[in-house]
Order: structure tokens, then C-alpha cells, then sequence
């Protein structure tokens, strides 16, 4: 794949997730290495062999993931690397001036001398931009840096964006928000697959050319408009003013209230870290309640397990797929067994039931189109997408009445995300109340009958699939209408 | 019944190893027949500078005549012979001379290897298996009955049955100690040389053999300086196998003005000894008695003199009595009387040594026709009255 | 079963390696001849003098050595074991030792102060045994869940407090063997015939009932882990807490299960200990069989088989290592065999590279890190 | 009374170094986030190839050869751990392991099963002016590594929060990833504190085999690099919270000695052995009422792959 970044640009670098943006920035840093091809710099080819020789070439980047030492302050994050000295002592005093002096020219206010933990994550953000810029660089790389930002803060970011452009600095930066793409680059590339598949102007695009160019001909045009299915049976689940605090003190979910029904999708909308993981985290027994009500599948909501949750029929596909789906070091049977372990065809009585659990393998990997379809592999030897679909099949084979989704087609190719997406309305003809939660707003729309708006643990938004309107629902996902509920 | 040559002979090559007896035996000439004794020590192992190497020299280098190179066997020269030779033993009649005995020695890793460890040497055909130390007890007893034919040499302890009472075998012979004789006259000397009036006591681990020792101790140093008994600072380090930690019980107790210190601790002893030799080139006045062997070579300007327990006496002994065919089981008790116990010469100087060395001398003489019964234990050193 | 054998191929090689570097220190500190002879002998203590018995048929020289080894088997399964059973649950035992202190002490104390027939009293003494170790264990089990203390920490901590406490009070103070005639005893007092474990092949060899409980354990340990539904749950819990408590099960309780388990696997092994050769708690543990367990486990893949051959073969070289010093070969090579193998078994991902053939055989199945 | 003091002063003395200068490597260590219950292994390391050394060599020589011996073990724990990122506290048991044995096997190859011949042994220091004064002469005559030991973890304390490379070190021990999207090699930085480690707990068995005793022992260290661990952890993984553990234990051991020979009395009532469980039984405790987790580093016993997220 090709590239060119002219001096002085404000580029904007958008497409799936795992188009391989990020990837392509961490060769760019000098963090990963191509296993061919060439950068070029101001004309000539260079190698960069770790990210000092990107610094020293003027390449800054913050990291989707931050970067910072939690424990470290401020300051400390900013110099690390490149540490004034005075007689071999770190000389934090010149380290104060000179940081203050790079916040003062690009307009940052930051508290040098607070431990980076007890930021917020915008100060954090402008703490990694702040590093980049302390180090001199002349091109800065911004991966997703508003997918965890409040709007005044993804504005605040674009003010000091144009800023830096002025300044004669080039400004890469990588989002999924189309809106603020536009709104904000000059020029805007298209990444699939690991492939440059577009360059466009700004001016000349809209959201929705640049939207099919990202997701390939295969989905041109609108979304298969599905009829709306209402409701067909009884409530599964009914929240009330659902709190929840995390463990750093602040509120999760301040007040969600919601019904699930029996036979319907309901989509979460939101943008990352507004509370959707808490509240899957809820449904499943994963998280106590704070408090607030609630019954699921006729009992109350608090006091939920994992275990109690399973036995009354809720099944959950987890977003982080490595970590709570899968247990790595296992084999894909065993991983199929997850969950229902104790029950039949997985065990008889305390033992295990080898027959029974190889051939309800077989049955799935066949059914699900899983390649290899080996229940012995081990099951971190399958790709994502592979291990996606045995976690999707193990879990609708529980025959679950609530089913509690999320990013069910993260990192999917085409016809798999097609294969889930019919699952998963084959399981509300049964009659099974899912609960759809996903960063993708195009497949929320595509699937729920109705969508609930999160923000900032709030419900911002309720609508039904006679009436969505895009538009709205974007911005109540930005905070419009909070306060309404 | 077979003959192996030396355990550690390298110019024999495998094969021969496993030849049977039936070939070799014709070869020797039928008088002197070699006798093999094999050895078990206790946990302390080789090198111990004290229980164990006490014992070691008494098989190695007195009955056999050989030192233990390398992982082999070498003569012994006469000199050297002499020299492990202590002085209350040069007039031994008759003399101590290397017997046509092979060595075999074990060292054990942990007291369920004693057993196999006896064993084995049985296996081996030696003529006479010697378990040495109190801890081989039940290990001896199980390998004797269940080898009558074989002979059997117990070191430092009785044969106890289940209820721990004493009783014998017909193939084992025991030998144990009065420690608390030797100790009497270490703690009769300490008591004279101590300037500061303060002695100390530091034992291992707080079993009842080393309690006997301190109350021997205690005894001695109330016969000559009843003042230093009642001040005696004895500590127990909780250990065999630990010189830091006699070292620093040691410090402490010369912190507090201890000028003579008796220990009885195995490896722990050695950092007794450190501590005060390392007190001493502070410019401290200050004297340590070593235990079991004579240990001046350990530090020879601080080691006063050395309880004696001679195990090598027993050991070469058994030895030569098996050598001699006139081994025979039974128990034999080795005090002040026999020779079993005693103190090294005094190498050392100090103001006053003739005299000193005079009144233990007097104190030995009594002990030994009776008239001082050496208490050995709390109680009986409770009523125990000093008479100088 | 191809693929059982291809994961134990880094221990095979890690052992032969270490075999062939103690061989060649050998030969280096003495002759070529006789390290191969040092061998030989090590060989013949540990599983009979063969040559030796076709000459006389005497049952003797066979059954001995085998008994020995057997013994020191016995003991290595079941510390390996402790190790291993901890591993599965994502913990690393560091504690054996101390489980294994404490119950010894508790079956020479039930085998001692108590009259019984032997059909109730020696497995009682194991209980006992068993019980106690298990509650060691769950002292750590108690600090990592609750309060989030690294288990290698706590029990590093709690076997110097099991051999103090043992070693420096019990055994020498409360529970001290009393001889008459101010005689000398090691240890605690000794254990009543009815709770000695049988010796199998009678007065020929110290063969006792140790090495089949240990067997029957291993098999027990086998079974639970990979045909029950509680072995199940503990291996993904060890594997992947997060997905497993998604998946209902409660990690913590099996956390502790096996680390209970872990502990009287220990405690156990100080029973065969007690009630096979020694008839008393023998005023300490000279042999620390605990951390030894540590290098059986890991050389045998933390798996109940893999263990129990693993510990079978150092059994025997620990058991034959004191023939090596009839030669005057030094009496520490089994544990420096023992030890060398580890290292290299901690390698292990060396091996995997360089042995690398085929490539859906990931390279990161490691040992669960807690 | 004075008496007492002086003696519990001078015995404390005499036995931290070692075990503080052991608390501190594997400080070093575990700050960048490599894990080291090998410390005894090190320990015994160093202890064994200074003795040796010291039997051909000037004493102060030996001793830096027997720092260097304990790195060249903890090199072993880092090219594991590191390189091929095995599980560090495997890594570092089976070093343990292998320098148990192989320190056994070398000894009685070489010398006696027992110890090393006598060497001489550091000299020790007479401080000039305090020699005199009741009490404080107990600072006086000990070997010149005490002092060192004294002041090292202040030295310590200091690079690690005001220099370049103290900032680097508590960064990786902490976000490694982080140290290395600066351009900072975070395997370089980790070998570094793991040999650094290694040359400190050789330099805590050096101590013991030329200062505190004049040879090597076969039990060396007999169980004090597992007592530094857990200085380690009582100190919260800071140089001066190591100092102030290791000088913790060495006082409650020095104060259990002086108890059994001033006032024996205390034994009677409070066997010796629970007065030698004392140290470790509070560490437990401690670390029940605090917890661990706040305040090990973030990444201790993480390995670090390059290209992971
Ligand atoms: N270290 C790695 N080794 C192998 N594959 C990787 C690695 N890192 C990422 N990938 C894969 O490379 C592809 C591109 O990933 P990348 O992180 O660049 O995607 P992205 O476009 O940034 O997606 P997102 O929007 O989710 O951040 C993905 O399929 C991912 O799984
Ligand atoms: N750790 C591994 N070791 C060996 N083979 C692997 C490993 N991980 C993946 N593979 C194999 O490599 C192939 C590609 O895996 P990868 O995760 O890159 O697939 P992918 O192209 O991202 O597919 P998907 O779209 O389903 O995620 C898979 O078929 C899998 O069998
Ligand atoms: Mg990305
Ligand atoms: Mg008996």
C-alpha cells in the first residue's frame, strides 16, 4: 500500500476496524517493520528502526491505546526519553520551564506537576500530544483520538489540530466519526483490507460516498431495509434506573432504564466508554448493581452471577473476545463446552462427556461454517473471525431466551458478519430477546427494532425502527437531549 | 560374599568391579585379610571440623592409616598420623597404628537416607557398618535386625526401643559419652581464665545431648567461679547447619562481656569461633572452647582449649578389635575414666595457665575416682554442689 | 496422544541435556571412566543391580533399590503433584515445603498419640496429614483472593513459619520424643505399629504402602482434572480467569479448591514420609522435597502423568545418587541433574523454536502465569 | 543496659548488608518489571566465587568477582525471561535450583563438602572518634560494605527519582510499552536492572562468605535471598522501604539473640521458636492488612512483546 503526506496537511485516515490504519502509522513510527517497501522522507528512502529514528525525524504519534506511565507525573511523561540533566541528575526545574514553555506555544493547559492517573482522558490526550510536540515533531500521527473524548474535547482537539497546521505542522489523524472527518481534514484517505483504496478532498465527498468506499461495493447503497418487527412476546428484561460506579469512584451507568422484549432486537448506540461494557457487564452477572431495579427472566436483577445468569437463560458474546469468550490454551471443544460445562451433552453427572461434547462439536463447526472445522485445534490457532463464530455458535446453542451481544462483527469479513447478523434474527424469530451492543451505528440500525442512545451512562435517546432517523440518533450520541430523560 | 577393590580406585576398570568373589578371594593372602568398615555420618557431613570429622579421622586416618583426596584414597604419612594424634591419646597402650582396613564412607542427605545408606554398605560386604551420631539410632537398629550376620558399630547413642528404652542387639555394639565430664573441665578452665567473670554457653538446636553438655559446662564453671555461673549466659541458636547464626549469637554474648565462650553447635560452632577471633583482632581478650575435635587449627589464638569427644577413639577401636577378630557387641560408656572424653592442649597463653591448668588437672583426677559426680542435666545440676 | 507426546519432547531433551552436562562435569572433575561408571552405579541403585542378581538370583538386590526409589517416588509425585494441581488453578505452590512440614508433623502426632486398629488408624493419619496441609495452603489461597497477596510471596513466608514453628518448638519442645536416661532421640515420638504404613515385599526392602497411595493419588489428581467437570472448570480458571467467570464459573472458589487440594497433596506427602520409613517427625525435613516438586511439575508439564514419570525417574536417580559415592562421585548430581533440567525446561520456548515444525502448534502455550 | 543496646546495635550491624544489599537487587530488578525469586540463587553465587576468588586475590577483588558471578547467573534468568519471555518466576526458581546443587557439587569437588579453606577475610574499620563512646562505638569495626550498605539505598533512592535513568527504570517497570513508543529499548533497559540486580545480590553473598564469615559455607545463604524477597515486599519495592525492612529483620533477629542471652526468662514464656518466625509471620500479616497489589509495579512479570498492544 501507498501513501504520500504533503508538509503542512491536515489528513485524515479513515476505515474499518482492523483496516490496518493503526498498523500502517506504527511502521510509519518506526514501532513495527514493513516487511517490504519504503518510506520516504523529504525525498530521500529511510529505515526506521525504532521509534527514536521516527523522533529524531520529527514523527510524533499518539496511540490509540495512551502511552503514558500512570505513575509518572506529567512532566515526567513528557521528557521521559529525552531528559534534561544537570550533572547526570534529572533537572526537573529546566523540565518544568521547557514543557511549560511548549504547552504555552500551542495553547495546552495542563497541570504539570499531577500524576498522569488522575487526569482526565482528555488532559491525558493532550499529555501524549503535548509529548509528541515537546519532541519536536513536524508530522503528528493521531490514532482515534476522539473516540474517547467528549465532544468540547474532540472540538478542543480540532482547534489545536488547525492550530498546529498553521503552525507549518502536519497532522495525520485516524477516526471512524465521518462527521467531524469532514468537517475537520483537507484531505481524507480510505483504507480496506490493508490496502490505500481512495484519496479524496474533503469538499468534494460526503458521508456516505466516503462510507461505501470504506465498506467496498458489497454494501453500496442503503442498508437492507428490514420491516419492523414489534414486539411479540413477553418483557425479558425490565431495568429501572440501573447505577453502576467502576472502580475508579466515577459512575458507569447513572440511571438507564430499558425493556427488552421476547422476539425483538434492541440496539445500544453509543460511542465507546458511555457505558455500554457496564452495562452488558450488568446483564450478565459480570457486575454488581449499584442500585436500581430490575427483573430478568422473572427474577431480580440484583444479586446476578454469571452462573445464576446462564441457568435462567441468558447467553452473552463478549466484546473482548481473547479475553472473556475464549479461553486461550484450551481446545475449540472445550472452548464450545464453556458455559455449560456441567450440563448435557458436555457432562453426565460430575464427569465429563467427551462423546457427547465431540459431537455437538462437529455439529457447530459444520452448522457455523467454522474453517478448520477441528475441535481439537487449539482454539487461539483459529482467526479471529473463526473464533468469533465459535463463540457466537456455542452461545446461541444454549438456546438462550436473552441473548446480550456486543461487537458481535468486530474484525468479521463480509459473508461472516452477514452469517451473524442472519443468527442473530433467526434467534429473535424464536422468540429470544437480544440485546444488540455495538460501536457500529450502521449495524445497529441494520438490525434492532428499536435503539436506545447511551451517553455518559445516560439513555439520551429511544426510537423505533419506523422511526430512525440517523441524524438524530448521531447526535443524541453526542450528548443532545441528555438531561430530557 | 564378595571383595571389591577400594571404592575409589580409578586404575580398576568397571568390569572388574562386579567380578565375583569366588575369583578374587584366592588371590590374597589369607593373613592379612583387609576388613572393609563402612561409615554412615549424620546430616554435618565431611568437613565439619568437629562430630563428624572426629569420627572420619578415627576410620580414615587412624585405622586405616589413608586420607580422603579428590574423591579417593591416599596413604596417610606417619607424620600426619601423629599429628591428628591428641596428646591425652600419645600414650594410648598400646599405640595407635593403621590396621589393614578399607574405609567406606557415606554422607547422608536427609535422615530417610540413613537407612538405605546402612544398607547399602551392608550390601556392600563390609565387615563392619558404624552409624555415627544419635540421629542413625532407629536406622542402625532396623539395618542390624535385619541383618543379623552383619556387625554394627553405634556412635553417640544407646539402641532405644519403641518406648525409647535402652536395650541391645546381639550384633551392635554402642558407644556412647559422658560430654558432661569433658564439658566439667572446659567449664573449670573457663571459669578460671574468664577476667571479665561473664562465660557463655551457645548451643544448637535445644536438644537434650547438648542440654548435657551445658550442664557439665555449668557445673565446671561453678567448681572454680560460682560468681560466672549464676551470670552465664547460655543461647541456643535453633541450628546445626547455620555459621551466621553462631556467629551473631556469639557477638552478642561477647557484646556483653563474654570472655570465654563454650560451644556446642555444630556448623553454627564455627561461627562462634569466627566471631570471637574476629573479637580478638578487635583487641578483645577473649577466648572460645571448641567441641568434639580439637579445634585450635580452626583459629589458634582464640581457641582456648576443645572438649574432646573422641569418637575416633571408639571408632579406631571397633576397628582394631575387628581387625583383631575380637569384636563384640555390647554397650560401652566412655567418660573421663576411659579416655573418652577430655580437653585439648592448651595452646594458648594467658596469665595464670600453669596454675590453672593445675587445679583442672586436680578436678579431673576427682572426677574420675568418683568423688565429683558431673551433673547432666538441670536437675541433677540443681543439686549439684560445687566443691573446689 | 501424538500430541501429549510432542509436548513432553522440551522435558525429554531438557533431561537428557542436563544428564549429559552432569556427565560431562564428571568426567571433567574426574575420569572419563568413571563418570561412566558413576552412571552405571547410579543406575544400578535405583533399579537393582541386575548383572549382580542373574549371578546370585538373590530377590534382594532388585527389590532394595527398587523399594528406595520407590519411596523417594512416592514423595516427589505427590510434592509434584502439589506443585502441578496448583499450576492448573493458575497459581504457583511455592509452599510445598511447608505444607509438607506441617503434615508430616500432623500424622506423626495422629500415628503417635493414638491407639487404633491400622484399617482406620493409617488412614486417619493421612487425613490428618492431608487436612492440615490443606489449611497451610489455604492461608495463602485466603491472602491472594482477598487481599490480593502474590502466592509465591505468602507461601515463601508461610515455610519459614512452618519450620520455625515445627522445627524449633514442636519437635524439639510440646511434642519432643523423651528418651529414658537422659538418652538423646531425634524428633518426635514414635508412631504405633498399627499406623505404619505395610511394607509390600515384607522385611527384603522398605517397599511400602507409600507408593501405590501415591499412585492411586496421581490417578485420582488425573481423574478429577481431565474427566470431572470441577477439573474442567479449574483448568479454565487457571487458564483464563476472565473467561471463565463470563462463562458462570466462580474462580476464586476454584482457586481455592485447588490450592486446598495443592496443600494436602503436600501434607500427604509428609505422611508417606512419616508413616512409610521415618515412624516419627524426624526433627526436620532435611530433604526440601517441597521445592523439588517445583522442578518435577514443571519438567513434567504440570500434567498428573507427566509428573508422575518425571518424579518415578528422579526417584530413582536420587535414590541410586548414593551409590554414585562408592566411587567418591559426590553425593549432590540427582539434584543437580534435577535442577539443570529445570533451567533448561524453563527454556522451554527455546526448545519450541528450535524444534518449531509445524506451524498451527502455537508457540505461547507457557506455563499460566497468576 | 547500655550494654544491651550496643550489643543489639552492633549485632543489627553486622547482619543487614547482606541482606539489604540482596533487597535491593531484586528492588532494582523487579522495579523494571522483571520478577526475581532468584535472589538466592545469586546470592549463593556470589558468596561461592568470592570465597574462591579470594583464595588467589586480593579480598576487595574477589568480592567484585563474586558480584559479577551473581550477574552472570541473573544473565542466565534475563536471557530466559527476556529473550525468550518464559515465565519469570520459573526462570528464577530454576536458578535457584541449579546454584543449590551446583554450588554443592563445585564445593565438594573442589575443597571439602563443608566450606572453602579459610580466606582472608575484608578488613574491618575502626571509625577513629566514636571508638570510645558507649553505644556509639557499636557503629565502629565492621567491615567497609556495612557503611556501604548504609548509604547505598539513599544513593539508590536517588537515581531512581532524580536521574535520567531512574525515571526510565520506574517507567518500564510500569508501562513498557509506553518506554518504548519514546524510542527507549525496553529489553535493554530490563537487562540492565536484572544485571544490575545480580552484580547486588552477588555483592549480598560476597558479604557474606568475606565479611561476615572468611569462607564459604556449604548452606550459604541458607535461606536469606527468600528473606530479601520478602524485605522486598514489606518495603513496597522502594530502595529505602527495602532498607528500612532488611534493617527490620536484622533487629528482630538481633533482638531475638540478645533476648535469649539478657533475659532468658522471655524464652521460658515465648519459645524460640516462635520468636524465629516472628519476622516472616509480620510480613504476612503486613501484607494482609495493606494488600499487595497497590504497590507492586504495574508490569512485574509481564513479558514484553515488541509488537503487542
Ligand atoms: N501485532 C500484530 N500481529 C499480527 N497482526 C496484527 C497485529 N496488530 C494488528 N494486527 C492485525 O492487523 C490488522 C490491522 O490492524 P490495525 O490495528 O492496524 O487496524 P485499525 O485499522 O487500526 O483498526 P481499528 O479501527 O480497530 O483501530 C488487524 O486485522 C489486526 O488484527
Ligand atoms: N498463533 C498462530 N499460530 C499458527 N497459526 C495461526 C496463528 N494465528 C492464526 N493462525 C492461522 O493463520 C490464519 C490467518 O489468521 P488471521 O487471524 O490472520 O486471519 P484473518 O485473515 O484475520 O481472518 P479473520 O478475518 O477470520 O480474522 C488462520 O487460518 C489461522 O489458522
Ligand atoms: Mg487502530
Ligand atoms: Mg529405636
Amino acid at each position: 500500500m501507498s501513501l504520500d503526506i504533503g508538509a503542512g496537511e491536515l489528513l485524515a485516515l479513515v476505515g474499518e476496524n482492523g483496516a490496518g490504519k493503526s498498523s500502517l502509522m506504527n511502521v510509519l513510527y518506526g514501532l513495527y517493520h514493513p516487511d517490504e517497501g519504503d518510506i520516504v522522507l523529504d525525498g530521500k528512502p529511510i529505515r526506521f528502526k525504532s521509534p527514536r529514528d521516527a523522533i529524531a525525524r520529527g514523527i510524533g504519534m499518539v496511540h490509540q491505546h495512551f502511552m503514558l506511565v500512570p505513575t509518572l507525573t506529567v512532566v515526567e511523561n513528557v521528557v521521559l526519553g529525552r531528559e534534561p540533566q544537570r550533572w547526570g541528575r534529572l533537572d526537573l526545574e529546566r523540565a518544568y520551564s521547557e514543557v511549560s514553555a511548549t504547552c504555552q506555544r500551542f495553547g495546552f493547559q495542563l497541570d504539570l506537576r499531577a500524576r498522569v492517573d488522575t487526569l482526565t482522558v482528555g488532559s491525558q490526550q493532550k499529555v501524549e500530544i503535548v509529548k509528541a510536540l515537546h519532541r519536536g515533531a513536524k508530522v503528528l500521527i493521531l490514532d482515534e483520538p476522539t473516540a474517547v473524548l467528549t465532544p468540547q474535547e474532540s472540538e478542543d482537539l480540532f482547534r489545536v489540530a488547525r492550530g498546529l497546521k498553521d503552525q507549518g505542522h502536519t497532522v495525520v489523524f485516524i477516526s471512524h466519526k465521518l462527521r467531524e472527518v469532514l468537517s475537520v481534514a483537507e484531505r481524507i484517505a480510505v483504507m480496506r483490507r490493508g490496502k490505500l483504496v481512495a484519496e479524496v478532498k474533503a469538499k468534494e465527498t460526503t458521508a456516505s460516498e466516503l462510507a461505501n468506499l470504506m465498506v467496498g461495493d458489497a454494501r453500496t447503497g442503503p442498508a437492507v431495509v428490514e420491516p419492523y418487527h414489534p414486539p411479540t412476546g413477553a418483557v425479558v428484561l425490565s431495568a429501572r434506573d440501573l447505577k453502576v460506579g467502576v472502580e475508579d469512584g466515577s459512575t458507569a451507568l447513572n440511571g438507564v432504564t430499558l425493556d427488552v422484549h421476547a422476539g425483538e432486537i434492541v440496539g445500544i448506540a453509543g460511542v465507546d466508554g458511555n457505558g455500554q461494557r457496564e452495562l452488558a457487564e450488568v446483564l450478565t452477572g459480570l457486575r454488581k448493581l449499584g442500585s436500581g431495579e430490575g427483573s430478568l427472566l422473572g427474577k431480580p436483577l440484583a444479586n446476578l452471577n454469571p452462573h445464576e445468569a446462564r441457568r435462567r437463560g441468558v447467553s452473552h458474546v463478549p466484546e473482548d473476545r481473547l479475553r472473556r469468550a475464549v479461553v486461550k490454551g484450551m481446545s475449540v471443544e472445550e472452548n464450545v463446552a464453556l458455559g455449560r460445562q456441567g450440563l448435557p451433552p458436555f457432562a453426565k453427572g460430575p464427569w465429563l462427556d467427551f462423546k457427547g461434547r465431540r459431537e455437538r462439536t462437529k455439529k457447530l463447526l459444520g452448522a457455523y461454517d467454522v474453517r478448520p472445522p477441528d475441535p481439537l485445534l487449539a482454539v487461539q490457532a483459529l482467526s479471529g473471525g473463526n473464533q468469533q463464530k465459535v463463540v457466537v455458535a456455542r452461545e446461541l446453542d444454549a438456546e438462550p431466551k436473552f441473548l446480550v451481544v456486543v461487537q458481535p462483527t468486530r474484525g468479521l469479513d463480509i459473508s461472516a458478519v452477514a452469517q451473524v447478523h442472519s443468527r442473530l434474527r433467526e434467534e429473535r424469530a424464536r422468540g429470544v430477546g437480544v440485546l444488540l451492543i455495538s460501536l457500529d451505528l450502521e449495524e445497529v440500525l441494520t438490525l434492532s427494532d428499536r435503539i436506545y442512545v447511551l451517553f455518559e451512562g445516560r439513555v439520551t435517546g429511544t426510537f423505533t425502527r419506523p422511526e430512525f432517523d440517523e441524524r438524530e440518533i448521531g447526535r443524541r450520541m453526542l450528548g443532545a437531549g441528555a438531561g430530557h430523560e | 560374599k564378595k571383595e571389591e577393590p577400594p571404592p575409589a580406585a580409578p586404575a580398576t576398570p568397571p568390569a572388574q568391579q562386579q567380578q565375583p568373589q569366588a575369583e578374587a578371594k584366592p588371590a590374597e593372602p589369607p593373613k592379612a585379610k583387609t576388613h572393609k568398615i563402612g561409615l554412615v555420618v549424620d546430616l554435618g557431613g565431611r568437613g565439619d571440623h568437629s562430630f563428624n570429622d572426629a569420627a572420619l579421622r578415627g576410620l580414615e586416618t587412624w585405622a586405616a592409616g589413608k586420607k580422603y583426596e579428590g574423591g579417593q584414597y591416599v596413604a596417610a604419612s606417619p607424620e600426619e598420623i601423629k599429628a591428628s594424634i591428641t596428646s591425652d591419646l600419645t600414650n594410648l597402650q598400646p599405640p595407635i597404628t593403621p590396621q589393614p582396613i578399607e574405609p567406606q564412607v557415606i554422607q547422608s542427605k536427609s535422615p530417610e537416607d540413613y537407612e538405605p545408606n546402612l544398607q547399602l554398605l551392608v550390601d556392600q560386604g563390609v565387615d563392619l557398618t558404624i552409624g555415627n551420631g544419635f540421629l542413625l539410632e532407629p536406622a542402625v537398629e532396623t539395618v542390624a535386625k535385619a541383618n543379623p550376620n552383619a556387625k554394627f558399630l553405634l556412635v553417640d547413642s544407646v539402641l532405644l526401643d519403641a518406648e525409647n528404652k535402652p536395650y541391645s542387639l546381639p550384633n551392635v555394639r554402642t558407644v556412647t559419652f559422658k560430654e558432661n565430664e569433658g564439658s566439667f573441665l572446659v567449664g573449670a578452665l573457663a571459669g578460671l581464665v574468664s577476667k571479665t567473670g561473664k562465660v557463655g554457653f551457645v548451643g544448637g538446636m535445644e536438644v537434650p545431648i547438648i542440654k548435657k553438655f551445658e550442664a557439665g559446662y555449668r557445673a565446671g564453671v561453678k567448681t572454680t567461679n560460682p560468681k560466672a555461673e549464676t551470670g552465664l549466659m547460655a543461647v541456643y541458636t535453633g541450628s546445626f547447619n547455620n555459621v551466621a547464626a553462631g556467629k551473631q549469637v556469639a557477638q552478642d554474648l561477647i557484646k556483653k562481656g563474654a570472655d570465654v565462650i563454650f560451644q556446642a553447635a555444630g556448623a553454627d560452632g564455627l561461627g562462634v569461633i569466627q566471631a570471637v577471633k574476629e573479637a580478638k583482632a578487635a583487641g578483645k581478650n577473649v577466648y572460645v572452647i571448641g567441641v568434639d575435635s580439637d579445634q585450635s587449627h580452626v583459629a589458634p589464638e582464640v581457641v582456648l582449649t576443645s572438649m574432646l569427644k573422641h569418637l575416633d577413639l571408639a571408632i579406631y577401636t571397633a576397628s582394631r578389635d575387628l581387625a583383631e577378630g575380637k569384636f563384640a557387641a555390647g554397650d560401652v560408656t566412655l567418660g573421663l575414666k576411659e579416655g573418652g572424653v577430655g580437653y585439648a592442649d592448651v595452646r594458648v597463653d594467658f596469665p595464670g595457665k600453669a596454675e590453672a591448668l593445675q587445679k583442672v588437672e586436680a578436678l579431673r583426677q576427682r572426677v574420675i575416682s568418683g568423688e565429683i559426680q558431673v551433673p547432666a542435666s538441670k536437675e541433677e545440676l540443681s543439686s549439684f554442689k560445687a566443691t573446689p | 496422544m501424538s500430541e501429549r507426546l510432542r509436548s513432553a519432547v522440551p522435558s525429554i531433551l531438557s533431561v537428557l541435556l542436563a544428564l549429559v552436562v552432569c556427565w560431562v562435569a564428571i568426567a571433567l572433575t574426574r575420569d572419563l571412566s568413571t563418570a561412566a561408571e558413576a552412571y552405571l552405579q547410579m543406575l544400578y541403585g535405583g533399579i537393582g543391580q541386575i548383572p549382580k542378581y542373574l549371578e546370585t538370583g538373590s530377590g534382594a538386590l532388585l527389590a532394595r533399590p527398587l523399594g528406595e526409589s520407590a519411596g523417594k517416588a512416592a514423595l516427589l509425585i505427590l510434592t509434584g503433584l502439589s506443585v502441578a494441581v496448583a499450576f492448573k488453578a493458575g497459581l504457583f505452590n511455592i509452599g510445598a515445603q511447608g505444607q509438607m512440614v506441617v503434615g508430616a508433623l500432623a500424622s506423626a502426632v495422629v500415628g503417635a498419640q493414638i491407639a487404633l486398629p491400622s484399617v482406620v488408624h493409617i488412614p486417619l493419619a493421612i487425613l490428618a496429614a492431608a487436612v492440615t496441609g490443606a489449611a497451610w495452603a489455604l492461608i495463602a489461597a485466603a491472602l491472594k483472593l482477598w487481599r490480593g497477596v502474590h502466592e509465591v510471596i505468602s507461601t515463601i513466608m508461610l515455610n519459614w513459619v512452618a519450620v520455625s514453628l515445627v522445627d524449633n518448638w514442636l519437635a524439639v519442645g510440646p511434642l519432643r520424643a523423651v528418651a529414658s536416661g537422659g538418652h538423646s532421640v531425634a524428633g518426635t515420638a514414635e508412631i504405633h505399629p498399627t499406623a505404619q504404613f505395610p511394607r509390600l515385599l515384607a522385611d527384603i526392602s522398605r517397599l511400602n504402602l507409600g507408593f501405590p497411595v501415591a499412585l492411586a493419588v496421581a490417578l485420582f489428581v488425573w481423574l478429577w482434572l481431565t474427566r470431572t467437570r470441577r477439573g474442567f472448570e479449574t483448568q479454565a480458571a487457571g487458564l483464563g480467569p476472565d473467561a471463565a467467570r463470563a462463562a458462570g464459573i466462580s474462580v476464586k472458589q476454584r482457586a481455592a479448591e485447588a490450592m486446598a487440594l495443592s496443600g494436602a497433596l503436600a501434607g500427604m506427602a509428609g505422611a508417606v514420609l512419616v508413616l512409610g520409613t521415618e515412624y516419627r517427625y524426624p526433627g526436620s525435613l532435611a530433604a526440601p522435597y517441597g521445592f523439588d516438586g517445583i522442578a518435577i511439575s514443571l519438567i513434567g508439564n504440570n500434567n498428573p502423568l507427566g509428573v508422575t514419570i518425571t518424579a518415578i525417574f528422579f526417584g530413582i536417580l536420587r535414590a541410586g545418587g548414593t551409590r554414585m559415592q562408592l566411587l567418591g562421585v559426590h553425593k549432590s548430581f540427582p539434584e543437580l541433574i534435577q535442577g539443570l533440567a529445570l533451567l533448561f525446561v524453563a527454556g522451554r520456548l527455546v526448545w519450541l523454536t528450535l524444534l518449531r515444525k509445524r506451524k498451527s502448534q502455537p508457540a505461547s502455550t507457557e506455563v499460566p502465569r497468576a | 543496659m547500655l550494654e544491651i543496646l550496643e550489643a543489639l546495635l552492633f549485632s543489627t550491624l553486622d547482619a543487614a548488608p547482606a541482606l539489604i544489599f540482596a533487597t535491593l537487587g531484586g528492588v532494582l530488578s523487579e522495579r523494571a518489571g522483571v520478577v526475581n525469586v532468584g535472589v538466592e540463587g545469586q546470592m549463593r553465587a556470589g558468596a561461592f566465587v568470592a570465597a574462591v576468588a579470594a583464595l588467589s586475590m586480593p579480598t576487595p577483588l574477589a568480592v567484585i568477582v563474586g558480584m559479577v558471578a551473581g550477574a552472570a547467573l541473573a544473565s542466565v534468568h534475563g536471557y530466559l525471561s527476556i529473550r525468550w519471555r518464559s515465565d519469570q518466576v520459573v526462570s528464577g526458581m530454576a536458578i535457584n535450583l541449579v546454584a543449590l546443587a551446583g554450588g554443592t557439587f563445585l564445593l565438594e569437588a573442589l575443597f571439602s563438602p563443608n566450606g572453602t579453606p579459610p580466606i582472608e577475610q575484608l578488613p574491618r574499620w575502626q571509625l577513629p572518634l566514636i571508638q570510645d563512646i558507649p553505644l556509639l562505638r557499636a557503629l565502629s569495626d565492621h567491615p567497609g560494605l556495612a557503611y556501604l550498605a548504609l548509604v547505598l539505598p539513599f544513593v539508590f533512592h536517588a537515581v531512581l527519582h532524580h536521574t535520567p535513568i531512574g525515571l526510565r527504570l520506574r517507567a518500564v517497570g510500569e508501562k513498557p510499552h509506553a518506554v518504548a513508543t519514546l524510542g527507549l529499548s525496553v529489553p535493554l533497559l530490563r537487562w540492565g536492572a536484572v544485571l544490575g540486580g545480580g552484580l547486588l545480590a552477588g555483592l549480598g553473598g560476597a558479604v557474606l562468605s568475606t565479611a561476615v564469615l572468611d569462607r564459604f559455607e556449604q548452606h550459604t545463604p541458607a535461606g536469606l535471598g527468600f528473606m530479601a524477597l520478602a524485605a522486598m515486599v514489606f518495603g513496597r519495592w522502594t530502595p529505602l522501604g527495602a532498607f528500612g525492612a532488611a534493617s527490620f529483620f536484622a533487629f528482630g533477629n538481633a533482638l531475638r539473640i540478645g533476648l535469649a542471652s539478657s533475659a532468658p526468662e522471655i524464652l521460658d514464656v515465648i519459645p524460640q521458636g516462635f520468636l524465629l518466625a516472628l519476622p516472616y509471620f509480620l510480613t504476612l500479616l503486613l501484607l494482609a492488612i495493606q494488600g499487595q497489589r497497590s504497590s507492586a509495579p504495574a508490569a512485574l512479570g509481564t513479558p514484553y512483546e515488541q509488537e503487542s498492544r
